[in-house]
Order: structure tokens, then C-alpha cells, then sequence
């Protein structure tokens, strides 16, 4: 088979021996969950746990069923996931804008930095009283305090990202005629996007955290934290676990697709990766 | 105004913040219109920071720079510059890089257009103009770096060690492209280099500077006829004679250094 | 609701507790079809405090609070809050592990008593009751610990030994007694009956009563009624919670459990003379207090 | 003057140059605390807002004082350190001896290590419910759930870490004889320290959160969550802010000044920084 | 067993995993005991692969290595080898570093600090025995590396472009310094680099090998008696030699390259 006839006419062989390389390569990755599966129903099935301390996976599963089809668990999900999104969404722009704006200033950066990272040193649900206090037992006091969660890695990230661009590209710019607002647009913003990318990833993290953590207390809205906290109240751990599940699958799903898509595609534009 | 040079560097020097040496020494010199003149001496020397006064990025602590008559206070258009590691902005295409200092001069959009499609054919890049600098080679992302300097017709052109990151067959094709654009296009070069041979092969004057803090120690002039080629003895032996005289001031600091090692040892 | 002027709509809060059971047949029938023209929202709380924070920071007019909480937040907002009815006397009952020895006020020294939050009623309650009997709460320096625990979770708490007693709003108290996990301590109740301590009462923003005052005279006349039937039919109350109750969690509590709960206290608009002010003295003796409250504040204002 | 002899005779002038130098550098950086601090006095002497919702800078000193000498606030807060400095220190062995034993086996690693940034993926604070359920309503659920949360980003850092160590430094190991656990103790090991002590601090800011947001719900045992709780429960916003200033303290001091001290001192040692 | 070369690799060649290209195609050559061989060839023709399948760090597709008689399957005793980076651990002091090797091989202590302290002397870094690799200079750090090489007393040392990341004096400073040692060690070298003044002063033969993927295109024998001098225009010679050859190692690979460029363009 010369090399050139069989690069065309090895295309159908390659795709399914592609397809079986996938399998076999998710399979590797995914051993250890199929055996901790196992494990789990292995030691419900034979009755070695009490079903009150960890219940069967058939039984989260059919809970899990209940809770979407009877209790709408769907709008408690949605609705944690669209406080998740605006109150990161707020604390991103905020935490962008302040940081541009300020980081080219020393005298701003340096008098300002340092309040956010000692803010940052104090994990954000300290403040949920505070909020709890300011705005009411209420979405909005969970909402701020996801925004201000996010605001602070972001607010950080962006200056951190600021001090990093490389001098030789500012030269590079400066030497060109490029400064004020039209460096700030053309030059700094694209040049920070790449780590950016890193800092809303953080940021989402701590969106995330700050979310449940509120969640679980203030349980008065809709909500995934508080089906989690009424299954501890009412002692339901099938609740309690099929909620988690939920929150794996919605956590996998946005961290692994969504950021991981985004980083890469930022990382291969900005040259990178795949540089050759 | 003519018979200006387009550089003159009187007694330039500088201390950076911080520091408890020297930069650069008072340093004078002049470049004539057109004229192409190299930069040597060992690393650390100032170099780069000579440069940087000349480019307008740096103010000199006390002498002045003057460029086509006029005193240097910040970048202008009259002189652009090309950095070791091309300095491209990753996230434009080739075409956008070359375009960009003629958007910061609000260069009406029709003339950006044909000044960059010059600018790309001068160093042969038309065929990438698309491309992203992730996807060159080294070599053709130094020439896209030479057309976003080319593209701003400058005058004077300042070159830090543009070739030094790239291997040695990819630096000889370069050398040659340069020699044949600055025939072309005539601008007052100041470029620095490591590379003995380079300096001596694209030249018409060599400064060499002494180990840091720097100032210049000797001046070669070379009037070798062009196009020149590498391999000729003449430069070769030019190449020699630079070499010792570096390696002696390399020498001279390497003992300053190590008395000093000593004394501090004590 | 809104924040200042005229509102167009009247939001309540509540908890799920059976002494908040005039509320819940209220907003079956006669809140049902709003007040003074006004549409009715609910809002359920899981205690006392969280309604409170919700009432100051304006995102509830109006709430049914245990007298506990109100009387803090009249001694850190003095005149935010406008007490308007009483709703429920009694209802609050302490219960014991079994075989823990707890059978009066004495046998708490050295004990764990859970409450359902900071500064509740029943955690005030606790403190007056200690007081009479020369003890103390821990963070008084003190040796009875007391444990906030919420309603829901109290019999998971029991059962782990977490607490060993509990003073518990109705009808959990009594549940834990049906279920086995605690026993009653009579003597206790006593006291507290004695004391007529309210366990709910109906409270509204001032900046709502002043702006709406047609509304808030309707919810007072509303309320009342509810009151009265309330106290009349007791299987409608339980039958309204243990609906609720599975609504929200998914499970029940025995009609009968929550009948005999329901024995032990009295709808009624009425606060007895003296109730209010033993709960500023708990307020004060807790710690809690931000300041004084107002003698004002401690009778009803319906208008 | 001679610059030999102006070096010695300039010490004393140069270490009182160095103390003014110092203090403008610090009014540098704490100008916008300052004004900050300035605005909360003006703001709450003016009486512009509710004390109930904004006490004065007074009232929480003040407050903060009552609560160190009549509450036993340092009960609380030896408590809470006590606490995340135990499970941290569990979570952080954990991590480094999973990521460690299994990063070096591409079949362990590939199974494990997706499990755990899935994990990584749910806030920690989640499990919180589950921990009650299993260890009760007490310290013990707090504890488990700072080490899990530990756990999992020090396993990450460490896997992570053991990616990024220099091909080359290992081919030298290899070439020079080291195999085994010889390898894994001498090369493997401190190669990667320098990673781990950005994972520490990582691992410590998400040990703190999960502590912080456990402790608000398990207010039972001693702790500062519990008084935060306490705090807003009682509608005390004076006791809030003053615990929130008490976490500040213990955030930054821990932070800056024992991480970063570590991890510039590894740096020095390691020659990631420094290297002239 | 003395009669046996050192090494003797035989149609030793290496495809790497996913990698569509050969990296090395089937390459023979022998090395004598005490033999100093360069090899030189374009960048990516697979002379790391090269040496690492001599090193024993990655196995050949096909073909053998022989080392001192016996095949090679590992990392060995008799063979040490030294990076183009140094490759020190940071973490330990030169000393340390120095010694690792021989704590790898459980030599005891007193003789572990004797052949330290003696390797090195060898390289002239007694003094700074108890520095960490940061604080060295990047020459000092090669001399280190090759003192970690040396105290194994390697019958045959590998290098992978040595001097590279060095400037330019520094590295011939550590050229003459290798060929004291290697004079005063005799052992068998296999020396990669770019330069070929390097290559030419420091061999007794040259391989030179073609683009990617690589195999030998010309042996040079080099009997300039010893010590050399780098300035010797007989080695001035051999390199413009050697250098032709590349380019037109280079200059085919290129035109290869563009050719299927064009073809994958369409
Ligand atoms: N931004 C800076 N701050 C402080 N010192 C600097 C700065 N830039 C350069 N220096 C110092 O000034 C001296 C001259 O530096 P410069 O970069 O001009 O040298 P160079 O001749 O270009 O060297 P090379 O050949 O290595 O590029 C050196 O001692 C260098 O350490
Ligand atoms: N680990 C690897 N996996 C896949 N391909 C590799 C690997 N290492 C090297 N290659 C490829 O093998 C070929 C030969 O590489 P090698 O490093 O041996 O070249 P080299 O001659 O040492 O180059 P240089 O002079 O740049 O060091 C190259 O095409 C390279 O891209
Ligand atoms: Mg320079
Ligand atoms: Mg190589």
C-alpha cells in the first residue's frame, strides 16, 4: 500500500478504530467509578450498612426520580443556577472593570489591592449575616454575596494578569503610538484574556461555594441548597445524596465543558498552545 | 535639513532605579541618513538600554538624543523598533499586527490596507497575512515583526537583537532579506547583536561597547561593497579582531568581578 | 408590599409551627382574598430570627413572630416594628432523654437543652426559667449549655444524644414524646403556663401600618377571626398543618400528637399583662439586648 | 565623600532613610483603608444610616472587646483555628500521599484523579448534610468536612505537580541509578514541593471556607461561625462585623505572613526566584 | 575486552508513539575506548533520540546498542550523561548534586565524599561546594553537571549540547576546560552539538547527520593534534565544510517541506 492511496483509503478504518480507541480510553478513566459503584451496591445489597446511614444507588436514583417528577426539583436547580450565573456574571464585570481600571495606576492598585486580598483572606459566606442583615432573609442577600465572591478573585486575577503582560509588548505597543484608552482596549484587555480566563474559572469556584454555602442557610427561596438542608432536617440521606448528585453532574458539566472548552480556545487563539 | 543626521546621542547616560551601577556611561555618537550601524559588547552592557533612549522609551538621566533634528521625548513616527522575541501580539493575525500602529495613528482605513499589503510583501509574508503568530516559524514571525516597524516608513529603524532567537540557517536567510530591504527602502539602522559576523556582514559602521556599565570602546568602519557575502575573509578577519577586543574586555571584567567576590568573601 | 407609601400587596411570614395555626387557616379563608383590596403573600420562615431580618429589612409587612424575637429587634430598631394582636398563648413544652433524671428546673445543671435559634422564644423562655432557679446559660457563664437546633432536626438530635433536653415550640415537643426519642418534664410546663407567655404574635412594619392603615386594620380584624376559629376547631388546624408540613418535606406528623399539642395552648388575641415585659427581662438577663425597648412597644396598637 | 567610606559612615542615615521610606510606603498602601475607615466614622457619626443596619467603628470595637472579655471569644476562635489547622493538616497528608502513590501509575491516576476533580467540582460545604448524617450534629462533621475539602485540591496539586516536573530532571535521576521509592523520596518528592506550597495555600483558603460555612449551620460546639450566627440570629450586626474583623485578622496573618513567608522561602531555596 | 569499542550502535532506529514522522532512521557507528565523536545535524534530526537510546532512557524500535560489550537496557553504570540545561536538582546543594548519583548506588560515605570533593576539583568548583544551582552562573552550573557525570567515573560520557545555553566567551572558556578533562579522564564521548567550531576542535570524528529523520550523511576524522586552538584555520576550514553540508541538508529538507505544503494547501 503506497503512503499517500492509503492515507485516503484508510479514513473508514481510522474512524472506527478511533471510536474504539475512545472506548477504550473512557474506559481507563473510568474504572475507579464503575468500582466505587460496585462497592457501593455491593455493600447495600448485602445489607452491611445501615440504609439510614447510606442508602442503595437504586433508591438516590429513585429519589432523585420523585424529587424532579413531585417536589419540581428542576426550579430549585434553575433557580440556584440563575442566581449562580448573575451573581457571578455581576462580581466578573465589577471585578474586571475595577481591576483595569485601577491597574495602571500604582497609587489605586496599591492603596485598593491589598483591601481586596485581605477580603479575599475572609471566606465570603462570613458575610451572609451581614448581607442576611442588610437585605433580608432573601435571594437577594445570597445573590450579593455570590457577586461579592466572585468579585474579589476576579478583581484580583485581573491585576495579577496586568502585572504580568509582557513589557516588551507594551514596549512594542508604546512604540507604535498606541496609549490611553485605545491601549487599554487594543492592547491591555487582549493581552490579560488568556489569564482572565484562569481568574473566571477561580472566580466560578468561588461563586460556587459561596452559593451552597448560603443556600444552606438561607433555605427560604428555591433552591438546591435547601432540599439539601431539609433532607439533613427531616433526616432523608437518600435526599440529601441524590441533591449532591445533582450538583456533581451540574459542577462536571460547567467546569470540565464549558471552562475547559473556553480555555482552550483562548489558549490556542493567544498562540498558546499548539504553537509548533 | 538634509545634511542633518538622522540620529545624534550626545553624552546619553543612565542609572535605572534601584540599581547601584551604571547602565550605560555618557555615550555619543551620530548616524547618518541611511546609514546602517551596528551595536556590539558583551551582555549587560547597555545594549538594549541605548536603544530604548534612542527609541524614545527610556529618558536619558542627563545628555540628550536627537533624532532628524528634533530632541527625542517619546516614541515617535519617525522610528520604529523590532524586539528579540518579535514582540507580535498573539491575538491578531499577521495582518492586524502590521496594521496596528496605523490604527493608533487613525491612518484612514483604505491606506492601512495598502501600506500593510506593501509592508507584507516586502518581507515575503503575503501568503500568511491570515495567519495567527502562533502559527509561524521564528523566522517568519521576525520578518512580520521587520514589516509592523517597515509599515510606519520610518527613518531611523532600531533592531534589538532581532535574529538572536532563531537558529543559524534561519539567521543567515534573514540577514541576506535585511540587507536586500535596507537597499530598498534606505532607513537609518541602529542594530544590536551578540553575533560578531552579523554585525561585521551588515554594517557600515561597528560600536563596540565595553562590558557593563557600558560605553564605546572602539569604532569599525566597513566599507566592504554590497550585497556583501558572509563567507568573505575580509569579514572574517573583521569578525577576529572584534573578538579579541571583547574577550579582552570580558577578560578585564571577569578579574574586576572576582576581586570584588573576594573582598566581599572576607 | 413596597418599601415606603402605599403597598399592592401584603407579604406575611410565618413559621411551620402548630402555634402559628390561626395563621395557617387565616391564609386558607380569610386572608384568601387579601385585605382592604390587597393580595396576601406568604412566606414561611424555619425560625424566629430569619422573619425578623426579613421584617427590618423590608421584605415582609407583616409577620406572625414568637414575642422573643420582636423584642429584640424593638431593642436594636426601637418603632421599626409594630406589635398589633396576640395570636397564641402557651405551646412550648421542655422534653427530656429518657432516663436522663430531668424531672424539674434543677436537674438542667450541668445539662445540654436544645432551643430552636439564638434568640428565640423558647431560647428566652429557657433563660427566665433558669433565672427562677439561680442557673445559667454558658455564654452567661453559666453551666447549662444551651444548643440551637432547628425544629426539624431536633429529633435527629435527640435520638444522637447531641442534647439532653429540649425546651420545643408545639407540636414538636410533643412529637418527640410520641415517638419515644424524649420524655415530657410536667413541672416545667407548669411554670411556663403560669407565666402565659405568648408563643405568637402578629407584628407589622410601622412603615407599613402607617402607610396602609386600611389594610392593617383588616389584618387585625382577619386575624382575630382566624384566632376565634382557630381555637374552635382544632382538627382544621391540624389537618392545615400536617398539609403544609407534607408540602414542604414530604412527610406527616399524627393527627393525634398534633390534637394533644394543640391542648396545651390558647388562640386568643389577648397578652397577658406583665407577658411582654418578662420577655424584656429575658432579652436583658440573655445578653441579647441591644437597649432598651420602648414601654410602648409592649402593648398591641391595632391602629 | 568617597564611596567606600560614604557606605560605612552612611549606615545610620541610611537606616533612618529606610524607616521614613518605610512608612511612606506603608501610608502608600493603606491610604484607601484609611479612607474607607474615614467614610464608615463620617457615614455612621452623621447618623446617614440606621445603626441597626451599620453600627460606628466604635460600637464594633467596642463590641469586640465585650466579646473577647465577656463571652470567651477566644474560646471560640481556639476552637475554630484548632479545628482548621486539624483538618487541614489531615486533608493535606491525604492529598499529598494519594497524589503521590498513584500519580506515578497512568492507570491508577487515570481513574482516580477525574473522581476527584469531580468532587473538587461540588463545593465541599454539600457534603456537609452527609457528614451530619454520618459523624452527627457535632465537631466531628466539621472536621471531616475541612479535611475532605483540603483533600481534594492538595490530591489535584499534587497529581498536577507531578506532571510538571522537568523530563529532563528526571531522566538525569534515572541516569544517575535512582529508582523506586529512592526516586520517589530524593526527586519526585522535592521536585514537586514547590507546587505543593501553592497547594497548601489553595488547600488552606478552601479549608477555611468549608470550616466557615460548616460552623454557621453546626453552631453547636465552640467556634466562630457559631458567634457569627449568634451575631445575625439576635440581629446583633455589631457582633457580625466584629467576628467578620476577627477572621480578617487570622485570614491575613495567616496568609500573608505564613504562607507567603513559606512560600518565599521555598521559592529562594528551590532557585525559582533569585536565579541571577 | 580492551580490543571491544566502547559502544557500538547498530540500525539502532526510533519512531516515537503518535508521531507520524520517524525520528531516527536506521543508524550504525561505533565508538572507540577514549574516542571524542560529535554528532551534528539539523535541529529536530533526532540526535537526543540518538543519544538517549545510548543513554538507555529510551528504547530502540529495532537495531542494538552495545555498551562496553554488553547490550544496553537501562540507565547504566558505565555511562553518564550531561543536559544541555545542567538539569541540577535545585534543591540540593552542588555537593548534593554532585553526590546523588553515588547515594543512588549506595556508595558508602566516606568514599561518597572523597570522589565528590576529587570531581569537583576536576571542574574547578571546590569552592562552591555548598551553593544551591541558583546561585551559580550558567557555566558553573555545566561545570556541575559534568562533575555529576564525572564522579560516577563513566567509562563512557554522553552530552547533549553541553555549552548551548551559554554565552558565547563562557563557552569557550568550558570548551578548553572539557578537553583538559577529558585529556586527563579519557573516557568515550559522545558529544552533541550545533556548533561546529565546537564540534571540529573537541573530536577526533564528526558524524554529521541529515534533516529529520535523521541518519548519518558524512564522517569526518579530525587529526589536528591536541591541545587545539580554536582559532586554528584548519578547523576554521573543516567547519565552512561542514557547513555547506548542512545547508544543503537544510535547503532540501526545505524545499521538501514547502512542497508539501503546497500539497496539503490544495
Ligand atoms: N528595567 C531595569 N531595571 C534595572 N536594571 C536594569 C533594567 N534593565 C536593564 N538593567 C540593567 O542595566 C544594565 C544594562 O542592561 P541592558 O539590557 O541595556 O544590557 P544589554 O547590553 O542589552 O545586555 P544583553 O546583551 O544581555 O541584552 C544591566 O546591568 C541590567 O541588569
Ligand atoms: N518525546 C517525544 N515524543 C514525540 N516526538 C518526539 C519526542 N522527542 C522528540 N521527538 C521528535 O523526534 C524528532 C527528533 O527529535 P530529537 O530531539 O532527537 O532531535 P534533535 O536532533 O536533538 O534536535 P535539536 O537539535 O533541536 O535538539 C523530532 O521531530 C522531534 O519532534
Ligand atoms: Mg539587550
Ligand atoms: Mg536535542
Amino acid at each position: 500500500m503506497s503512503t499517500t492511496a492509503g492515507k485516503d483509503r484508510g479514513t473508514a478504518a481510522t474512524v472506527s478504530r478511533g471510536i474504539g480507541t475512545a472506548m477504550l480510553a473512557l474506559l481507563r478513566k473510568s474504572w475507579f467509578v464503575i468500582a466505587l459503584l460496585l462497592l457501593w451496591w455491593i455493600v447495600t445489597a448485602a445489607g452491611w450498612v445501615d440504609p439510614y446511614k447510606l442508602p442503595s444507588p437504586g433508591d438516590v436514583l429513585g429519589t432523585l426520580g420523585t424529587l424532579f417528577t413531585e417536589r419540581a426539583l428542576l426550579t430549585d436547580l434553575g433557580a440556584t443556577l440563575l442566581r449562580l450565573v448573575e451573581g457571578w456574571a455581576i462580581g466578573v464585570v465589577a471585578g474586571v472593570v475595577l481591576g483595569l481600571a485601577t491597574g495602571r495606576s500604582r497609587f489605586l492598585e496599591e492603596g485598593i489591592r491589598p483591601v481586596i486580598a485581605g477580603l479575599q483572606a475572609v471566606p465570603t459566606i462570613a458575610f451572609l449575616p451581614l448581607a442576611i442583615l442588610w437585605f433580608g432573609f432573601n435571594g437577594t442577600a445570597v445573590l450579593a454575596i455570590v457577586a461579592f465572591g466572585t468579585f474579589k478573585p476576579m478583581a484580583l486575577a485581573t491585576y495579577g494578569a496586568m502585572h504580568q503582560i509582557s513589557p516588551t509588548l507594551l514596549m512594542a505597543g508604546e512604540a507604535l503610538g498606541a496609549k490611553g484608552f485605545f491601549m487599554q482596549r487594543t492592547l491591555i484587555f487582549p493581552a490579560i484574556v488568556p489569564s482572565l480566563v484562569t481568574g473566571l474559572k477561580m472566580g466560578w469556584s468561588f461563586a460556587w461555594r459561596a452559593l451552597m454555602a448560603a443556600e444552606i442557610v438561607v433555605t427560604g427561596a428555591a433552591g438546591l441548597g435547601g432540599v439539601l438542608e431539609l433532607g439533613r432536617e427531616i433526616g432523608a440521606i437518600d435526599v440529601v445524596m441524590a441533591v449532591i448528585l445533582v450538583i456533581l453532574v451540574v459542577g462536571i458539566v460547567t467546569e470540565q465543558l464549558f471552562f475547559t472548552r473556553l480555555e482552550r480556545w483562548v489558549n490556542r487563539r493567544w498562540g498558546l498552545v499548539g504553537a509548533r | 535639513m538634509s545634511d542633518q543626521p538622522a540620529l545624534r546621542v550626545v553624552d546619553a547616560c543612565k542609572t535605572y532605579e534601584r540599581s547601584e551601577h551604571a547602565a550605560l556611561l555618557p555615550t555619543s555618537f551620530e548616524v547618518a541618513r541611511g546609514e546602517f550601524v551596528s551595536l556590539v559588547g558583551p551582555s549587560g552592557c547597555g545594549k538594549s538600554t541605548l536603544l530604548g533612549m534612542i527609541a524614545g522609551l527610556l529618558a536619558p538621566d542627563s545628555g540628550t538624543v536627537e533624532a532628524l533634528g528634533k530632541p527625542v521625548t517619546g516614541p515617535g513616527e519617525g522610528r520604529a523598533i523590532v524586539f528579540q522575541d518579535a514582540a507580535l501580539f498573539p491575538w491578531l493575525s499577521v495582518f492586524h499586527n502590521v496594521e496596528y500602529g496605523l490604527r493608533a495613528h487613525k491612518v484612514p482605513k483604505a491606506e492601512r490596507r495598502e501600506r500593510v499589503e506593501n509592508a507584507l510583501g516586502l518581507v515575503r509574508l503575503d501568503h500568511v497575512a491570515d495567519k495567527h503568530p502562533y502559527e509561524l516559524s521564528g523566522g517568519m514571525r521576525q520578518r512580520a515583526s521587520i514589516a509592523r516597524a517597515l509599515v510606519m516608513q520610518p527613518e531611523i529603524l532600531l533592531m534589538d537583537e532581532p535574529f538572536s532567537a532563531l537558529d543559524a540557517q534561519t539567521r543567515t536567510i534573514l540577514q541576506d532579506e535585511l540587507q536586500r530591504i535596507w537597499i530598498e527602502t534606505q532607513p537609518a539602522v541602529v542594530f544590536v547583536t551578540h553575533n560578531l559576523i552579523e554585525a561585521a556582514f551588515l554594517s557600515d559602521t561597528v560600536h563596540l561597547l565595553s562590558s557593563g556599565p557600558g560605553r564605546i570602546v572602539k569604532t569599525y568602519d566597513i566599507d566592504i561593497t554590497r550585497p556583501r557575502d558572509e563567507a568573505d575573509p575580509a569579514l572574517l578577519e573583521l569578525r577576529h579582531d572584534m573578538l579579541d577586543r571583547l574577550r579582552a574586555e570580558v577578560d578585564d571584567d571577569v578579574e574586576r568581578r572576582a576581586q570584588a567576590a573576594e573582598v566581599s568573601a572576607l | 408590599g413596597g418599601a415606603a407609601g402605599p403597598a399592592d400587596s401584603v407579604r406575611i411570614g410565618l413559621l411551620l409551627n402548630v402555634t402559628h395555626g390561626p395563621a395557617l387557616l387565616g391564609l386558607q379563608r380569610e386572608f384568601a382574598d387579601g385585605l382592604a383590596g390587597l393580595p396576601v403573600e406568604q412566606q414561611v420562615f424555619a425560625t424566629g430570627p430569619e422573619e425578623v431580618s426579613a421584617l427590618l429589612s423590608g421584605s415582609l409587612d407583616a409577620g406572625y413572630i414568637g414575642p422573643g424575637p420582636y423584642v429584640l429587634a424593638e431593642s436594636r430598631a426601637p418603632g421599626r416594628l409594630r406589635l398589633l394582636a396576640g395570636v397564641v398563648t402557651g405551646g412550648q413544652s421542655l422534653v427530656a432523654q429518657p432516663g436522663s433524671g430531668i424531672a424539674s428546673l434543677a436537674d438542667l445543671r450541668g445539662r445540654r437543652v436544645a432551643v430552636p435559634s439564638h434568640g428565640n422564644t423558647q431560647d428566652l423562655t429557657l433563660r427566665l426559667l433558669l433565672e427562677r432557679e439561680g442557673l445559667r446559660a454558658d455564654d452567661q457563664g453559666g453551666d447549662v449549655e444551651v444548643v440551637p437546633i432547628k425544629s426539624a432536626a431536633l429529633p435527629e438530635a435527640m435520638k444522637q444524644g447531641v442534647v439532653d433536653a429540649a425546651l420545643a415550640p408545639a407540636p414538636y415537643g410533643e412529637r418527640l414524646v410520641a415517638d419515644g426519642i424524649a420524655v415530657p418534664v410536667p413541672a416545667v410546663d407548669r411554670q411556663i403556663d403560669a407565666w402565659s407567655i405568648p408563643a405568637t404574635i402578629l407584628v407589622a412594619t410601622e412603615e407599613f401600618a402607617k402607610a396602609n392603615p386600611e389594610a392593617t386594620r383588616a389584618l387585625v380584624r382577619a386575624n382575630a377571626q382566624a384566632v376565634r376559629r382557630a381555637q374552635a376547631d382544632r382538627v382544621a388546624v391540624a389537618r392545615t398543618f400536617n398539609e403544609m408540613l407534607s408540602e414542604s418535606t414530604g412527610k406527616e406528623i399524627d393527627e393525634a400528637v398534633l390534637l394533644a399539642s394543640l391542648g396545651s395552648m390558647r388562640a386568643t388575641t389577648d397578652i397577658a399583662p406583665g407577658a411582654m415585659a418578662r420577655m424584656v427581662r429575658a432579652s436583658e438577663i440573655s445578653g441579647y439586648s441591644g437597649g432598651p425597648v420602648p414601654p410602648a412597644a409592649l402593648v398591641p396598637r391595632p391602629r
